[in-house]
């Protein structure tokens, strides 16, 4: 079936009010050299039934999450999303709406920014959010340039304790910013706070951490930052899990310059990895202001001194500005902000907390049984919070296969990145149930 | 505001969330993590009828294309079908972790590859990635493949030509690959202006960025040589994939001589623009320039699809994963659903809605560019202006009678701008309205400039100030 | 968890106001004697991850349609369900609304209901339909003793040929209106319309058919129709299937009184058989109106002369008659109707057309191969639409368990009325592959 | 209206649907049936985005309980959860037909025993049917066995009481069954006059149909002397379930010897009233009246739950199959989310917040019956009344404050009514801003009483015509 809502009839009615005599001569001004003359190889359009079959036997050939137990995590959380998210964003004048730019008649969409910016700044104390970044990876590359255009320096330091997808994604959008990277090493799944001191200097323009790191590890947060600001051009660029920050201290604590991070987790659902949701927020400074990419949403009064919300600082922006806008970037994630926002709101003040609590207690149950089993240690110790590396006497990948024959998704293979062990992830949605099978499939291995 | 902020609702102790039991015994916090732990967290304590009640009210506020007419030039509003939310909500399609073995994922990826050769068929393109998440990510990364493949040709290209007509988002994408972007004037017809081309080319010239038909609507008559005067330098030409609901089964941007490309499945293939995302980009190359695409690529052998990481020249990753899968899903149902006459179909309706509204407009609103147009077209409201109401006010008039406004003042080439694209799943009723509420409209400013002028009267709030908002921003609570 | 929106705190400052101290006081007036003092024996609430999973669980213990071809009908039918509806009825605006007490916040419930009248009449070519009632039984029962009342007499003629679940919830409404009914046998799958002459008396309230019969065929309508036109105080109930009136002709053709019928296929899928849609439709005259049960809605006009729309002729309704009420119905089923309503404007003209054509045609190629087969008979011949009796040389219910062994349901066992065969049914979201397995498996039994 | 027909909407030739191809050759139709078809039905000619469009545009001129508090008395209009909606949905407990073999359909049935058991414990009745799918349907059903009882008793028994406050259906459900209806005229406390019942009360008395708290939201004081009153005159004590909100955890029917009652699923258990219906009934009786309930009965044995069909003394069946199954499945799933301790919560709550409604109100609206009440309370508006308007002017008064109006005229012991029953899912400030406008109505009504006999004011359409309607009734386009 197509979307077409007029009938033969209709359509030469309205070919007449044209003037001319068939629908092709519309395209009479395309030069017959570039004129497609097969038709689209394509296979004929279907029904909603054929459709629907179609997708649900391809389907099969999936194995989900619901048929199995899974413990990956490694920058994509599988968390409990109220039901009432999809209820909500399924409200059409949500989510067949565009960007806002006719203010008057988007006062929904443009509070509910308000609101996610608001919230995101509680969270991480800081005082300027925007309305939303295509995800994290991207966020955290944006928010290296940024900070680069800001210190006027182009030097990053890049641990290796952050997201190897970030990492990569951040250097790709660096290399288009013409940014030098400096690789650093972690030991012990964290990064000394001596390395960075000896790599900073006049040209150093961003140090990125992750809080958490990659490894579930916490960082020495705060002899970093105090690293940092014994340089006052440097930025210092935080990269975050924001579902524990109901549990973890706002990055603005210790003196993050802006603040990054993924929030799928906060009620967007796996959905293999995307939509996802990157945020970004900054210091409340006119300098970081001016320089933040995307879109934001400011409170103003109407004509009658009525509150309503509007986009603002545009000037920042490439519609505006072009080629010397701050970002390009336009279409964000802003139905998973939209997520978001109803996520931090059913969960609250205390069941953010919660989250955060059941997955630290859930991961160190795990982690303790693990480590007592013979041929698996956890290599970060007590220093994790959800997730930890599970380094093994038998080949990683080899432990992995065995387990998802046993229906366990164990966690993400170190491998991948050239490295030894398995990163581990629980979260709120694991029962003991869970857990305990898959201790006892690791005890029989 | 009409309804207020959900803090506001807030009240001591109240829940609205429900979680199982730890069901395990607590951990101590280790030293390093006990100093990382706060207090507490400021965020609403409200309950789930609260959150129910206010985000269905915050919804009435809104107005979507399933409110009616949404015809925002560029950004092609068309219907979302209810049946693809339905398949990109089956839990096998959706509750699946991007690290799960391909094994695992046979399914998704079937159909992630059908969408890519859809895609390449559709745009005459040889290899498509579809990691990048919007329409902008997909020019970005495309830039970066252009600057990839001429650094691994060793050429040093600095410049990107933009015609002055392009969406704003190519000079700033060209700008953050790294490139300096050369601004060319468009000539009277809207066009390339050829000469201004030739002066801008020269070896230093990395690509041409170009959508056609153009943000007026106008297909460039000279496409031919104006790709083969880029070539002739050595450059690139680059396809803004934003108008392809003009062009599909009438033309292809491969067959054209573009080199590459990113297409907007948010706008051509329906999925819904959310309020401002997600979106999805992904980006079509010819053979040549297919190692520079962001790795992993898709790829198929004999017995499976797989995720191809070994790509040397790959520009890198642009997004943490696959980019937006899940309207990827909707993309797919959609061409499935449609097929490929239905494609042409569409395109055919789309450009047929537009003339039959520049036809029924054109006597009372100022026509800048006489040129035929396709699926968009832009009239200027000078005349209007000169009267006392500008295309703003009449932008917020159109919201008072339940219609949102077409994109106004842009392109920037035409004064008082008002860029309309109707798309082909509004019928013959919606456009007249629309041309009728206009020509109102028209006639109001004529005998009550004021009304117009003071627009909107009737929505939940009156034009808000921007400039208060820009000058002293309130960006939280 | 609960539902409970107040805190603690505000629980306090209520029982303040109110003047008591704690909320067991409010229980007071409950003498002791009757007070319960034993908690509810239930277990504890639970969240809904809990739930979620639990329901899952169970859900597990079912084998879905989506699992197995069926060819089941016999009052419940598989057709097509467009993605639309539910899209639409789970606007909050309809679904948590009630009855439309209050017209004028109503106007949304209370206009889709109009259209449904509107098209059920257009369907069933009668004058006034009302707004629904509870299940196309219970529209028949209420059918029938409406009629009696019209007609003051107090016999009912009840063919075997309509479904037998009906006959027996007409029998019980009979029983409490003090009925009594004449059991009329078939011959080959019909009524003979000599039968209904010979039965009817002066006594005669009642004659009901069903179009087409429970065994797919057409009775002969007309013939009857005109039989029972012969006394005029006889009231002409027909049960019919709405799906198919795209295709066959409205019962007013043939002078019906009273139409009701089962509209759960019209949209509503089929959730166990419930909740269902019975819709009545009558001619449209004073008497007729005054006897219908159930809700109307109206079109009048406002204090400055807008249309809208209102609940009307409540004075035949219990909350204003009580014991004199046409009916006792409240409750109906208004979001199923809404359901109905999507469904025939979704569908229009040439769908529903399109959809009868494509039963009879998969029914008729389905039927005329089984008839083939040896060991297997269709007993209608080819006077039925899309339902059809196969008699067979095995034992029905062997065949069926054997069917099922392959996934496949072949229909409803007519053992479970007494008789011999099985009643396949057809419809169009049947496949060519699907009706072929079920041929390759009976060739092979 | 301020939303057009969908037939207006109607275009010849247009569509909305799609199916897939026929696959199989046509078949010719027999004489028989060709004589029966039909040229062409009538119905609208649309498109999908036609339909998306239109069904929108109607839910928003809408209220329900997500918009905001809805105080039908006796209505029970709590917040529905949207997890309730999930579970009805999933496709293995809902695409499955009403004959599939119970060994297919276990899941199904074991929620529907738990159902069972959860509303049998509720009441302290010994045996549920499901089928009813409506409170009054349940009522209707519960008469029939009264009947059947006493028909298999050979007790000759043709009257039913209802006192005068009961709900209405209550004497047409009596009506229907066959029974003389005989009403009691309530004592000025707001119950059962037992004087009244005495005189009422024969060998001819088949029952008394009672709700408890009845509709004054007042607990009958005497009730052991009531049920025992009706059993010595051998008639059975019917409990109408509507106002199971009052009591759960409190007072169970069974255990103030009632014999039968019925369930309203979508009220207690927060199923959603889908503007009017579905609903669910379900009947509980002590054990001797078990053996008369509808056929078939869901019943379990060691291996499996099936359904007994064998039950010769039953009434027979009342609905095509088992009844309102959706309906249960969301009853089902409130029942376990909740669980027992939150049941009385909610209980506790729901006549909380009426008493707080009560204590906020009763100085300035008359309040006939100063007896202490549970989870709703009834108000007269005749002091209004004297002042120039009327409860029906109050009511429609309410509706420009975005707030749904209670129950109006009844019950009919009450000179201008107002029926209210907040439920537990308000809060206090929801609570407070009703008893606001409330108070705000009544100083509008002195100072400009036109106001309010005017109102609504700001709904989608003004006071309708009732009198005209049914005058000269449009019933169809």
């Amino acid at each position: 079936m197509d979307y077409i809502s007029n009938t033969a009839a209709e359509r030469n009615k309205m070919l007449k009010e044209i003037g001319i005599k068939e629908v092709e001569d519309l395209f009479s001004m395309i030069p017959e050299a570039v004129k497609a003359d097969d038709e689209l190889n394509i296979e004929a359009g279907i029904s909603e039934l054929e459709l629907m079959r179609k997708a649900q036997n391809i389907a099969k050939k999936n194995k989900s999450l619901d048929q199995q137990i899974s413990f990956l995590g490694a920058g994509a959380y599988d968390h409990y999303v109220p039901g009432v998210i999809d209820a909500l964003i399924s409200r059409s004048e949500f989510y067949t709406a565009y960007t806002p730019y006719q203010a008057e008649l988007s006062q929904g969409t443009l509070e509910a920014i308000y609101e996610y910016q608001s919230m995101i700044s509680d969270l991480t104390g800081m005082g300027i959010t925007n309305a939303s970044m295509l995800d994290g990876a991207s966020a955290a590359a944006e928010a290296v340039t940024m900070g680069a255009r800001i210190s006027r320096r182009s030097k990053v330091l890049l641990p290796d304790t952050i997201n190897p997808s970030y990492r990569e994604v951040i250097k790709t959008y660096g290399s288009g910013a013409e940014l030098e990277f400096i690789d650093l090493e972690s030991k012990a799944n964290i990064i000394e706070p001596e390395l960075i001191k000896e790599n900073i200097d006049e040209k150093t323009a961003v140090v990125v951490l992750q809080y958490p790191n990659f490894y579930g590890s916490i960082e020495k947060m705060e002899e970093i930052s105090k690293i940092t600001k014994g340089n006052k051009n440097i930025i210092f660029v935080v990269i975050v899990n924001p579902i524990l920050l109901g549990v973890l201290k706002a990055p603005a604590e210790f003196d993050a310059d802006i603040v990054v991070g993924e929030a799928q987790n906060l009620g967007s659902g796996l959905n293999y990895g995307g939509p996802n949701l990157g945020f970004m927020a900054c210091r409340d400074n006119r300098k970081m202001m001016r320089q933040l990419p995307g879109r934001i949403v400011g409170k103003t009064t109407d004509i009658e001194g009525k509150e309503g919300f509007v986009l603002t600082l545009q000037t920042r922006e490439q519609h505006i500005r072009r080629e010397k806008a701050t970002s390009n970037i336009c279409t964000n994630e802003a139905l998973n902000a939209l997520m978001a926002t109803i996520y931090l709101s059913t969960m609250g003040k205390t069941g953010l907390k919660e989250v955060g609590e059941q997955c630290y207690h859930k991961a160190h149950y795990l982690a303790k049984k693990i480590d007592k089993i013979s041929g698996f240690e956890v290599a970060n110790k007590d220093n994790f919070f959800h997730e930890f590396v599970v380094k093994t006497k038998e080949k990683s990948s080899q432990i992995i296969d065995k387990l998802l024959q046993k229906d366990i998704l164990v966690g993400y293979d170190l491998k991948r990145i050239d490295e030894d062990g398995i990163l581990v992830c629980v979260t709120e949605k694991r029962t003991k149930a869970e857990m305990d099978n898959l201790l006892e499939n690791l005890e029989v291995l | 505001m009409e309804e207020k902020l959900i803090k506001n609702y807030s009240s001591p102790g109240r829940k609205g969330y429900s979680l199982p039991p730890l069901e395990v015994e607590k951990s101590e916090f280790n030293q390093e993590i006990s100093h990382y732990l706060r207090e507490e967290v400021e965020l609403p304590e409200v309950s789930e009828v609260d959150v129910v009640r206010h985000y269905t009210a915050l919804s009435e506020l809104n107005y979507g294309v399933d409110s009616g007419i949404y015809p925002l030039g560029s950004c092609t509003m068309k219907y979302n079908p209810k049946r693809n939310e339905r398949i990109a909500r089956i839990a096998e399609l959706s509750n699946i972790h991007p690290y799960q073995p391909e094994e695992q994922l046979q399914g998704s990826l079937e159909i992630l590859y059908q969408l890519k050769l859809d895609l390449a068929e559709i745009s005459a393109m040889d290899e498509i990635t579809l990691q990048p998440a919007s329409g902008a990510h997909g020019e970005f990364t495309s830039l970066m493949i252009a600057k990839k493949y001429f650094e691994d040709k060793e050429e040093k290209r600095t410049k990107v030509i933009v015609p002055d007509s392009a969406h704003g988002t190519n000079p700033a994408s060209a700008t953050m690959a790294g490139f300096e972007v050369v601004e060319i004037a468009s000539n009277k017809k809207g066009m390339v202006d050829l000469d201004e081309l030739a002066e801008a080319l020269d070896q230093e010239t990395a690509a041409l960025m170009l959508t056609n038909p153009n943000t007026l609507g106008i297909f460039e008559e000279d496409i031919l040589k104006i790709t083969e005067m880029v070539h002739n330098v050595g450059g690139l030409v680059y396809y803004d994939g934003a108008n392809m609901n003009a062009i599909m089964g009438y033309a292809k941007p491969g067959l054209m001589d573009f080199d590459l490309m990113h297409f907007n499945l948010h706008k051509t293939f329906s999925t819904p623009h959310g309020g401002g995302g997600p979106g999805s980009g992904p980006v079509g190359v010819k053979d040549f320039l297919a190692p520079y695409l962001p790795k992993p690529l898709l790829k198929k052998d004999e017995e499976k699809y797989y995720w191809d990481y070994n790509r040397p020249k790959s520009i890198g990753k642009v997004h943490s994963f696959y980019g937006n899968y899940g309207v990827m899903l909707r993309a797919w149902a959609y061409i499935k659903t449609v097929g490929g006459k239905g494609l042409k179909k569409t395109t055919e309706n789309a450009v047929l809605n537009a003339n039959y509204l520049k036809a029924r407009l054109k006597d009372k609103f100022e026509l800048p560019y006489a040129e035929d147009s396709l699926h968009e077209f832009v009239l200027s409201g000078s005349r209007q202006k000169a009267e006392g109401a500008s295309t703003l006010n009449i932008a917020k008039r159109l919201l008072d009678y339940d219609q949102y406004a077409p994109t106004i003042y842009f392109p920037l080439v035409v004064k008082e701008a008002m860029m309309i694209e109707p798309t082909e799943t509004e019928n013959i009723e919606t456009l007249d309205h629309f041309v009728e509420t206009l020509l109102t409209i028209s006639r109001e400013i004529k005998e009550n400039p004021e009304l117009v002028k003071n627009a909107p009267h009737s929505t939940s709030v009156r034009k808000l100030d921007e400039t208060e908002a820009a000058r002293n921003p309130n960006l939280r609570w």
